[in-house]
This record gives C-alpha cells, structure tokens and sequence, in this order.
C-alpha cells in the first residue's frame, strides 16, 4: 500500500496548482465563460504545453503514459481553479474512448491530435427517455455498401459544439442483425444531417443536443477493428473514467470552498466577534472539513480501482465513489453558501459558481441514487 | 379535535377560491406555475385587482382599509392564492412598514402612505442590513445628520450604504434604519425614516444572484436630504420600531403554500419524467423522496394549524422560528428534488426560457428550464430574514430559556 | 378546523398528568416491571376506575364513547410515565377488533369485561417468514363438525402471557374453501394445546412466541358474523389504531425526554459554565423540540383520521405519523442520551428507559421504512 | 498510489493471520462474533497467548518487552484479530498507564509494573473521570494528602470518587488523577497515583449500563493509603502526565475491525432475516441502508490508509479526532441497522442468551438476542473517551484553526 504521491505526481501538482494561481483567476474564468465558445484557446494551448492533454495516452500515440491517479491530480485542479475546458469531454471520455477501443489506425491518427491540442473532441451518448442509464440507445447506424447511414438525436453532448470530431454511440443494424448491435462512431459535426443545439450550462459549462438525420459515414467511422471488442463495456469503463474524474473535480472543489469558507468564518465578524467563534458554526466547518476528506478518499479509491482488471471492482469503486463525493458535495456546497450568508447566493463571489460546479457534477453521469442502485445491487449478487 | 373547516371557514375559502378562479390573470398564474419570473407590472396589477376587491391588504385592520382577517383567514388566503399561483403581494410596503406607521407614525404619515401601499402606487423597499451589519443589525453605520436650510427646512443628510435590498430597482421608496447618535449603546442611536427613492443622491446598484436573475441591490446614499417629517417617531428610538416591524415581518414565513405548489408540480414533474422508459415515479427511491418530503410538510402545515387553532386568530409568538426553520428546508427539498427530477436536461441553462411568453424548444420537458435557477435562488431561504442559525438561537432562548 | 382539546378532554388531560406524577414514579416502575407478571394489578384497576378501559367503546357496552383525540391522551400519559400495563394489547388491540368485528353477543360479553378491567387480552397475529406485513399469515382453522381445531405459531403476541382471552388471526378453511378465509378467532389461552413462549421485551415490556396444536374452538369462537365483515380491513384498521397509538405514547415520551434533557442542559456544568451555554447543544436542543412539535403534530393528525371513514385516508395519516414519529423519536431518544454523557448510558436514570422505548416504538407494528413505503406507494395510485 | 500492499507487509498480514488461525480459541471466537459476552478469563487467556508469542503489546517498544511495529504494522494487526472475532485488549494497562510509566516513571517504577502488564498478570483500570468532572476534567476535586506513619512510611490518603471506571471489577491496579494542591489552577494541583484496589478503603459500586451490563463502576475511596512510591513523576504534575497519556489513548478509536466484523455480520443477517417471506436483502430500502453504510465504513478506511501512509509509521495527529467522530457515527449505524434487521424478534430482551455457552431456543435467529442491547451499548462510543462534541472541538481548534 502506498497512498502518497510519487515525486512525478508532486511535481505535476505543483504545475497545476501553479497553472490555476497564476493563469486562471476568477476574473479570467468570468471572460472566459461570457465568450462565445465557452472556452479559452489560449489555455487549451497552455494544457497541452504542459503535457495535460497527452498524459493518458501511450507514448507511441504522442503520450505520457500516465495512470487514472495522474488524471485524478487533473481533475482536482479543474475543480479547484472552476475550468471550464473540454478536459473531460475530449481527453477523458472521447480520449479513453479511442485509447481503449480504437483501432491501430484511428489511435494513429486521433491520438496525437488531442495531445498536442489541435483537437477537440465530444463524446454523444445519451438520450431522451432515459435518465442516466447506460444501455439505452435508439440512435441507428444502418449499413449501406459503403458504409452507415446514421438517425438518432443525442442529449447532454458535453462541448458537442465545441468539438471538431464526435464519438457517437449507435446500434449498428443491418440485414443479418436487425436488432443492431451497440456500436461506437466517429462523426464529424459538420457533416450533412448534423444540427447542434448548443447551450450554456447552469454552470458555465457548455453542451449540446445533438441530432443526425441521414448522416452518411464511411466505412472507417466504426471504432475498433469491425466489433472486436463489443462497446458496452468500453462504455461502462469510460463513464468509471469520467465518474472517478469528477469525484476528484469535486474535491477540488471542495477544498477550495472549505479553504474559502474557513477564512470567511476567522474575518468575518458580527457582535464584535469573528463568526467561527460561535460554535454551531465551527462544528458545521469540522462537518465540512470531514466530508471533503472523506470524500478525497473515495476519489483516490476510485483512480486506483480504474486501473483493476476486475470491473466489478472497478465499477464498484466509481459508483461508491460518487455517492460518497455527492453527498459530501452537496454537504459543503450548501453550506458554504449558507455560512457566507447573503454573499454566498450572489454571482459576485466565487462560492455560488463552486456550488453550482458541485451541484452539476452530482447530476452529471448519474446522480447518487443512481450509482447507490449499483452498489446496493451488487450486495444481491455476494 | 377535528380538521373538518367550520361553517365560516368553508364559505371564507370557496369565496376565495371562486374570487381567484375569476379574478387571477391566467398569464400570471401560468408564469407562476412554472416557476418563470414575474414582471412588477405582474405584481402591481394583481395588487390592484385585490384592492378593487376590498382585499388589498389581508394583514391590515379595517380601519386603514384592510380586512380585518383573522390569523385563520389570513392562513387560508395565503394558502389558496399561493397554491393557485397568485404572485406574492410584495411585503416590504403591507406586511412591513404599514405596521409600523400605523403604530408609530403620525395621521398625517399614516394619511400620506398607507392608502397608496394598498392601492399599489408606491411600491416599498427596505433599507436594514448594511455590509458590515446582517445577523448584528443594531451595528448598522449609515449617518444621517440633522441640518437645515432654506428649501428643505430641518431635515437629514443621510450617507451611507444598505444592502440585500430586495427589488429596489422598483420602488418608489424606502424605509431606512440610520444612525443619528454615534455615543452610547449601538441599538440607542438608531432612527427610522422613510425615503423617496428618487430623491438626489441614491444610486442603486444591482447584485446578480447566482441564478443569473436581478432581485436584490446595493442601494448608496450621497448627501441624501431627508425632511424631518419624514422620520417614525422620535428620533433614536429607530431601533424599538425596527424589532416591533421584524416581529411583523414573520408571517408567511413557514411557506406551507407554496411549498404545496412545488410539491404538486414535482408529482407532475415526475410522471411526465422517465427513468429507464418508465414514468420517474416508478423509481423507488425517487419516490421515497417525494414521500418523505411531503411527509414533512404535512406535520408542518398541522403543527401550522394546531398553533392557529390555539392562537384563537392572534398572531403567533416566538414558534414562528420554528415554522421557519422547517418551511425554508423543506421548500429548499422541494426545489432539489424539483431539479433532481429533471436529470441531465435540468443543466441546460436557458434563461430566456424563465421570462413569461418564451416560445422556444426547451432542453428536457416544458417545466425542465427554471428548476436548477430556482433550486440555486432558494438557498437564499434560510439565509434572508433571519438565518436559520438566527432563528435557532431565538428558539433556542425565547421558548427553551437556555 | 379545530385542534384544541374539549373541556372533557383537558379534564382527561389533567386526570392522566395527576396519576403519572403521584402514582407512576419511576421507582413504582422500577417494581412493577421486576415482577413476575411485569404488569401492576392496582394499577390497572385505577385504570379503570378512571374510566380509561371504558373510553372507547359504545355506552351499551359499559364505555364512555370516546375517540381516537380520547385514546391519544391515554397513550401519550403512557409514554410520558413509561407505563407497562397492556393498555394496547387489551384495549386498543383486542377491544378495537371487538368493537369493530365483534357480534352483538361477543360484545355484550367482553367489552364490559375489559371495561371494568377484570378482562386483559392480547392479540396473536404476526409470524415468521415476515417482517410487518398485515396479511401473512398461515396459522389455519380447521373446521371440524361443532368447531374448528386451530394450528399454527404467533410471534411478538404484546402481553400474550398476561391475557385471559386472545385473539387469534387464522385462516378458516373448510371443503368448500380449501384456501381458507382470514378470520379471527376467540381463544382461551388456558385451553388444550396452546403453548405461550413468554418473555421481556428489550424496554421491559411483555410479549410471547404462541403455539398452537390442535386447539379446539367452538362455533362462538369466530369474531363476527360468519365473515358478515372481511378480517382483513379489520385487521388493517386496528393496526392503524394501534400505529396512532403508539404515536401518541412516543410523543409523550419524548416530550418528558425533551424536559428532563433541556433542565439537565440547564443545571450540568461543565468548564464553569452550565453545557446549555454551547451553542451546539443549543441548536441540537432546537433540533430536539422541533422533531418533537411535528411528531405531536402527526400524532394528532392520526387520530383525527381513524375517525374518517376513507379508509385510504386513514391509512395514509398513520403511516405518514409513524415515518415522522419514528424518525424524531430516533433523533430525540439518541441525542438526550448524547446530552446526558455517561449518565445517559446508565440504568439507574429514566433516561435509558425513554431512550429504549421509544427505539422499540420505532420496531413495533412496521418500522418506518415499512411505513414509508406505503406513502411511497400510495403516489403511484394518485 | 495503489493499494497493494509491499511485500513486507503481505508477509506481515499472512503471519497475523495464520497465527490468529491457530491460536484464538473458536469459543472466545464465537462469544464475539455473536456479539455476546466476554468473561474476564476470556481476556486473560487470550493476552496470555499473544505474550507468549511475544506480541504481548503491539504499542510498545521493544526494550520493554513490545513489539517494536510501526503504525501501518498495528493497524493491520488491530484489524486482523479484530474482524477474525479476537477479543480486544484491555487498553488501560497496556496503552495508558504503561506509556506513561514509560516516559515518567521510575526504574523501579517500571520493572515492577510494566512486565505483568505485559503478562496479564495484573488488570489495570482508569481513575480519571468524577461525578462533577467529565469533560471538563480539570475540575475533579478527589484529595490525596500527605502522612506519615510507622507501618507505610510517607504516604498519600485518598478521599473521594471516581465514575465511569470501566471493568474496574477485574482490576488489580487503578491510576488515578488526585488533588494534592487546591490553590491557583485546577490544572497545577493535580497528582498521578498508581493504587492497589486491594487496598483498604475502596468500594467498587457497580453501575448498571442501559443494556443491563456492568461494565462500569463508580469506585469510592475513604481514607486509602497509597504509598508516596506509587506516584509517577512529580507531585502536582499529574496534569501534563494525564494529558499525554489521553494522546495516547487515541489508537483504534476509528473502531473499523469492529465495524467491518459487525457489517459482514450484517450481510449475513440480512440474508437470513425475511420480509414478505423473502431475504430481507431484496428489500431495497433496507440494502440500501447496508449499502450507504458500507461505502462510508470504505471511506473512513481509505480515510485512514492515506493518514497512515502519509505518516510514514508515525503516530496520527488530531486527525485522530475525525477518524473517532466517523468511527463511532459507522460502527453506531452498524449495530443499528443489525438491531433493525430482526424486526420484531429484536424487541425480545433473552440476557442469558448473551452468555458464552447459552443452549436456549432464541427468539428470531441465533444472531438475534444481543442485537439490540448491543445498539443500546454502543450508544457510549460518541459519549465515552472526550464526546464527539469535544472531538469536534478539537478538529476545530487544532486542524481549523478556529
């Protein structure tokens, strides 16, 4: 057991923490996020200087090699600094997407293009009539001679506008299997028959829905060598990959309201007396304080477990991970806003925008009920 | 005991009820309803379609034109035009500087602004917490200084900053606690006095909630002349008028009826939503929460009920902290659960979609774009008008006596 | 609308708060629940000289025609002086299917009985293989050319070993209905073949495990008509009765829990200062008071509804109470013993004992979970 | 990072285990793992088997007998005799008194104490708290004044009461706190006194716990002698000697052996029990309580590891404190939700049935008589060893600064 960082992780952290004091302050985030795009090519550029956009891939795609637990140190920095960039959208889901389904060709080809910053990429999955489950797609990649013709709309496509390729989930159906087959797609969004629906999220994010309407793709749109490895698993892994990377955003997060709630409660005073001298409050910041590292646990646990060969650990772990962070998060969201008192529920202050980053990462990839559902239900098959 | 209404409260509340089925704007009702926002000329015509009724003032005895009603009917009013969706009659005119002229003000005063806070010409704002003074309101900074000259006679110079003004960009005036005496106790130099907000010198300056929407201010006062006859009663002794309006201040404050209204769109809200291809509603432990949730509702509108029926129709003592405690965590529930419901599509941030008459295609389900914004705007609950650690502590030594 | 209580019921009110402080200490329950039968004959007998065992039956029947707002008085004394005598057990319980199930015969004979408190009965419903279902039950009635011949075991029978009669729920089979009718049955516990287990429940009640082997039951021994009335509603009805009940007796014991906490806040002291001076546990007391308010609340609201003849209406009010009472009577029970430090953790001070009684309420007749799940359920028919 | 563990403590763990294998005896193994009752010979015989394995106390250093392991090294032993159903050993000779004779006790002081310790030839129990001093234990007022006579030499009399003294009915030795100053500071008066409980003049009065168990006593002491050779270190110095060994009492307060022993516990009850005639462990509320449950018992674990790994074999801050608060708060749930899973048979109070070799037919399953008293017992682990509420202080204070 070894739960420190190694002195490449320290090094990397010390980068990122960097990165965030110096070139990402809350004035430039609050231009970055009024922008039409949503997101800073500058900093995009700067991620991938740094290596940050090359570090899960192997070296032979132009990669760093690293583990979830690099991404995990990331993800934690995007939290703590409220980065608005595609990290998860285009390194993590469609990243890992390709590292672990595509074939030789397309890792070639994609791979290099995100580590060094060129591309950005969204990954378009879920759909209307579902909630967070992972197996339900209707959208339909139907074989032609030369290749697909895709129908299917696709919601919550996180930087979908933003992206210059897409991965899209889709049964691949034809006359030998009408029933189609879960399959996943490169499409690129400014094909015939693409219509984004781009918005804003209630955390300055961006996402898409997105619909195809007889979008012709050729024959090497299929990811993966022709169903070698069937999708859903890839997908389970991925959406682990994503969930993990969130649970270590929302720590960042957290640590970075507590630290802020902290000091308000030693300068903020009221009847002569700093506020973190009445006790209710001190024993809600040790609350706080406890959830936050509670919850930098399970998002440890969770980095750790993407690398096991056992899914059902892996799946566990992710799941567990974030009910836990959920629960912690909106533990220290609500109360960091309750303690800051009428600055807590302004726009002015940093609080209410980590409060609402926290709140859309529980609800993002399925919220705590969801992944409470898969740990309670694995007790069932023990 | 029973919970069968009597004769009079049966005929009161069909009379209500049938007044708004008839009355109530329906663009109004609907922009309630789904949670959008509502417009001043929304409030200001519902407040005179009241008013034309008799009804402006529900809280208000008969003698300066208000209804007379008792706690009971005032109870029953609030719950049946907020379930119904009717807009909140802005407090800060009826519910809180009202009571206070009519107290402590002079005829004349009481001639001058009550008639035109019951009609809707004026519409009040408030002028209490200041940066450095919210829970500890009496060490409130704002001067105001006696002078005189020719045009204005004796009057104040007022200087000075409020905050958490609420919807100040609206009114036509303000109520303010200001400092006259600088010695002594903090709580003995305190005056009351009431502003036109066009005078010279205010500058209102807007602070953007996190929900994106503009309900609250920065009001600054720069050499605000002020006539002395416009200050409540005697000078520095703002601070008993100021405790005897916050005790005015609480009624309405449980939320029961629009928590009622929240949670009958969230049932709705959850058979239209799908989990897996079925109705949300099929899903245990979604269900659970709606059900745990109006479980508590229901023990605080009885404990509302029981403290009515007790009070015999006077207004409630110290509990009211209580009702406020449970009324903002649980409306507060209502709203998470509100934005749980609608899962992903609940992200999209479409604030256009809040205005009344927006037309377009929303993300998720008609009733999806306003939830988050609400949820987020709603954590103000338990913050404004007395946090809930404030109400603690008055529960704590008004009822517990520790 | 009205919640205050009637002149009659204030007089009952002072009635029961006049026996508990001079005829109920703590010591007279130290005594009572040492001996052998764990109830106390004198006492009961002022029960009924107080006209409690009368309330709430017809005046034909020797009762005082009170309701539910008349039982919830008697069950909150109970709880406020941790009374043992099997009030629920006879009077609500057996009393109520006999009220409600009962023939004109069968209550001309008992109800007077119970009334005048020469009568104790229990009632023998719930098995094993269940938790709190109302209608499992497998205990069968044979019927027999004169009878019926009785077989099958009871759990959790409150003051089974304390009853001269019980009632006994089986199922009535005969040729024509070999799946048999639930019906209830009159049964002398001192008859041939039944077997009584008895024992002392954790909060120093009394219960048992009953057998039965081949008892023989005559004709008079079904409750009712010949199934003029279906057993189950009945059944449902007075657990309800039983469920508001029990509410009624957590309120009163948390109420006395909630004063002896708040005076020991006021007079410990610890650091120089009484510990009611942090304000913690002044926000915990808060805490306490309020969960207590709305538990009153829901009790009240309870007895209301088993006046109503919408049988959906009632059950829904007495689940609702016991989720909420439940729930405060775990906050209030756990945190007064948290209050009172070690103190709380001993025998020797009342504390305990509410503690424990009001844990075992919360087990009794459906826990809140079971409870909540027909409020849960209950959303899926509106 | 992972979670693999090196190759030494792979060894380490394998070793524990095997020896726990052979060696605990499958009686004293079952009275735990049942949740029933431990005799004091139980204790003994189970001490006297990890003497002789020379890993009579895991906490000390190897020049006194210890076995020298670091914390990483500890706690995998805490939690493998603690899930493997070994009894726990008694703490206040083996962590409290003897660190403090230790690091302030005489030579002689230690070779007559520390070796039987060791041995289990003598039980110690604690002589802290006082009916008027529980957290505020500064205040204690139980006097040792100073004499001299013929038969005992300088000596110490003691006068006064102890409370909250666990198992002192097994005891050989008390250590107490005493009063040898009542002037200036309470804190500067106070005296650290090692006393027979053989001696003349004490009174052990059992106090009867809430589940029926005596496992605490208030100890009376009137006119006991206690030779001046028995105090540690120096007079009126007692304070700063009581407050390192508090430091000391902290390791294993997390309690997640126990918690994990009592989960699995819980599984298996849970597919045992029934509801609706099916295992209660497809009721999904209740696997979602044994779910939600288990994941922070998995935090608190990691919670753990990371605090352990980070302190490279050191022992743990005030961090200890979170891991008490989350500790106990689990392993209360735990029994909770154990008590909860026997539904009605759970109510059945069978004390003989919580006695090692009970033969009787249980009311519900085997698992079922100490269920509940065991949840009514563990309500002492957030009021025992400083509350969670003076836990929580000391977050506040030494981590946060406040």
């Amino acid at each position: 057991m070894n739960l420190t960082l190694s002195e490449e992780q320290l090094a990397l952290q010390e980068t990122l923490n960097r990165f965030v004091a110096k070139d990402y302050s809350f004035k430039t985030r609050h231009d970055i996020i009024g922008s039409a795009t949503g997101i800073s090519a500058p900093h995009w550029a700067q991620f991938a200087e740094l290596g940050l956009l090359a570090l899960p891939f192997a070296e032979t795609y132009g990669g760093l090699g690293g583990s979830a637990v690099d991404t995990m140190l990331v993800m934690e920095a995007m939290g703590r600094g409220l980065m608005v960039e595609p990290y998860l959208a285009t390194v993590v889901l469609a990243g890992g997407l390709l590292r672990d389904a595509g074939s030789e060709a397309q890792k070639e080809l994609w791979l290099p293009q995100i580590a060094d910053g060129s591309l950005l990429m969204g990954f378009a999955h879920y759909e209307t009539g579902g909630r967070y489950e992972i197996d339900r797609v209707a959208t339909r990649a139907q074989r032609t001679g030369g290749g697909y013709v895709l129908n299917g709309t696709k919601t919550f496509v996180l930087h979908g506008a933003q992206a210059n390729q897409l991965i899209v989930s889709a049964l691949d159906i034809h006359d030998a299997q009408p029933a189609g087959t879960l399959s996943l797609f490169m499409v690129d969004p400014n094909a015939e028959g693409v219509n984004i629906h781009a918005y804003v999220t209630q955390d300055n994010l961006r996402a898409a829905e997105i619909s195809f309407t007889d979008v012709k793709l050729d024959d090497h749109s299929l990811l993966g060598e022709a169903h070698a490895v069937p999708a859903l698993p890839t997908i389970e892994r991925v959406l682990d990959a994503a969930n993990a990377a969130l649970c270590a955003e929302a720590v960042g997060a957290m640590e970075a309201l507590n630290q802020a709630t902290l000091e308000y409660l030693k300068t903020r005073k009221q009847f002569g007396v700093p506020i973190g001298s009445f006790q209710a409050l001190q024993h809600r910041m040790v609350d706080m304080f406890t959830a936050a590292e509670q919850a930098r646990s399970m998002a440890i646990l969770a980095s750790i477990r993407m690398q096991s060969a056992n899914a059902a650990e892996r799946r566990w772990a992710c799941a567990a991970a974030k009910v836990l962070v959920s629960e912690s998060a909106r533990l220290v969201g609500q109360q960091a806003v309750q303690l800051h008192g009428g600055m807590g529920v302004t726009d002015e202050l940093n609080i209410s925008h980590y409060f609402k980053r926290l709140t859309a990462i529980c609800a993002t990839f399925g919220d705590a009920d969801y992944h409470l559902g898969y740990v309670s239900d694995s007790l069932l098959a023990a | 005991m029973n919970l069968d209404p009597s004769e009079s409260e049966q005929v009161f509340r069909a009379e209500v009820r049938a007044f708004i089925e008839r009355e109530l704007p329906d663009d109004i009702r609907q922009t309630v309803l789904m949670g959008r926002e509502l417009a001043k000329e929304d409030y200001l015509r519902w407040q005179r379609i009241l008013y034309k009724r008799g009804w402006g003032a529900p809280g208000w005895p008969t003698a300066f034109g208000g209804t007379g009603w008792n706690a009971v009917e005032k109870h029953i009013f609030d719950e049946e035009t907020t379930t119904a969706g009717a807009p909140g009659q802005i407090a800060f005119g009826l519910a809180m500087v009202a009571p206070v002229i009519m107290a402590y003000g002079t005829p004349a005063q009481q001639q001058r602004f009550l008639p035109r806070i019951l009609s809707g010409e004026d519409w009040w704002c408030q002028g209490y917490s200041e940066p450095g003074s919210g829970s500890d309101l009496a060490s409130l900074k704002m001067r105001a200084e006696l002078a005189h000259d020719a045009e204005n006679g004796n009057h104040y110079i007022l200087n000075g900053q409020k905050t958490w003004n609420t919807l100040g960009q609206h009114a036509d005036w303000i109520f303010c606690l200001v400092r006259t005496n600088i010695e002594g106790r903090p709580q003995a130099g305190i005056s009351f006095v009431l502003v036109d907000m066009k005078s010279t010198g205010i500058t209102v300056r807007p602070i953007i909630m996190l929900d994106g929407g503009h309900e609250i201010n920065d009001v600054f006062f720069d050499n605000v002349k002020v006539p002395i006859a416009n200050r409540i009663g005697e000078e520095n002794k703002g601070w008993s008028y100021a405790k005897f309006l916050l005790g005015h201040e609480r009624t309405g404050l449980a939320l029961i009826g629009q928590s009622k209204r929240v949670l009958k769109r969230l049932k709705n809200m959850a058979a239209l939503e799908r989990a897996n291809g079925r109705p949300l509603i099929e899903n245990q432990r979604f269900r659970d929460r709606i059900a745990r949730v109006e479980i508590d509702l229901t023990a605080l509108d009885m404990t509302m009920m029981r403290l009515l029926s007790a009070g015999e129709g006077k207004p409630l003592g110290p509990e009211v902290s209580m009702l406020k405690i449970r009324g903002t965590e649980i409306l507060q529930v209502l709203t998470e659960l509100s934005m749980m419901a609608c899962g992903h599509a609940g992200l999209a941030s479409l604030p256009q979609a809040w205005k009344p008459g927006w037309t377009g295609v929303p993300i998720g389900y008609a009733h999806t774009p306003p939830m988050a914004g609400v949820y987020f705007n709603m954590r103000k609950l338990s913050i404004f008008g007395g946090s809930n650690e404030i109400q603690k502590n008055i529960v704590s030594q008004m009822i517990l006596g520790l």
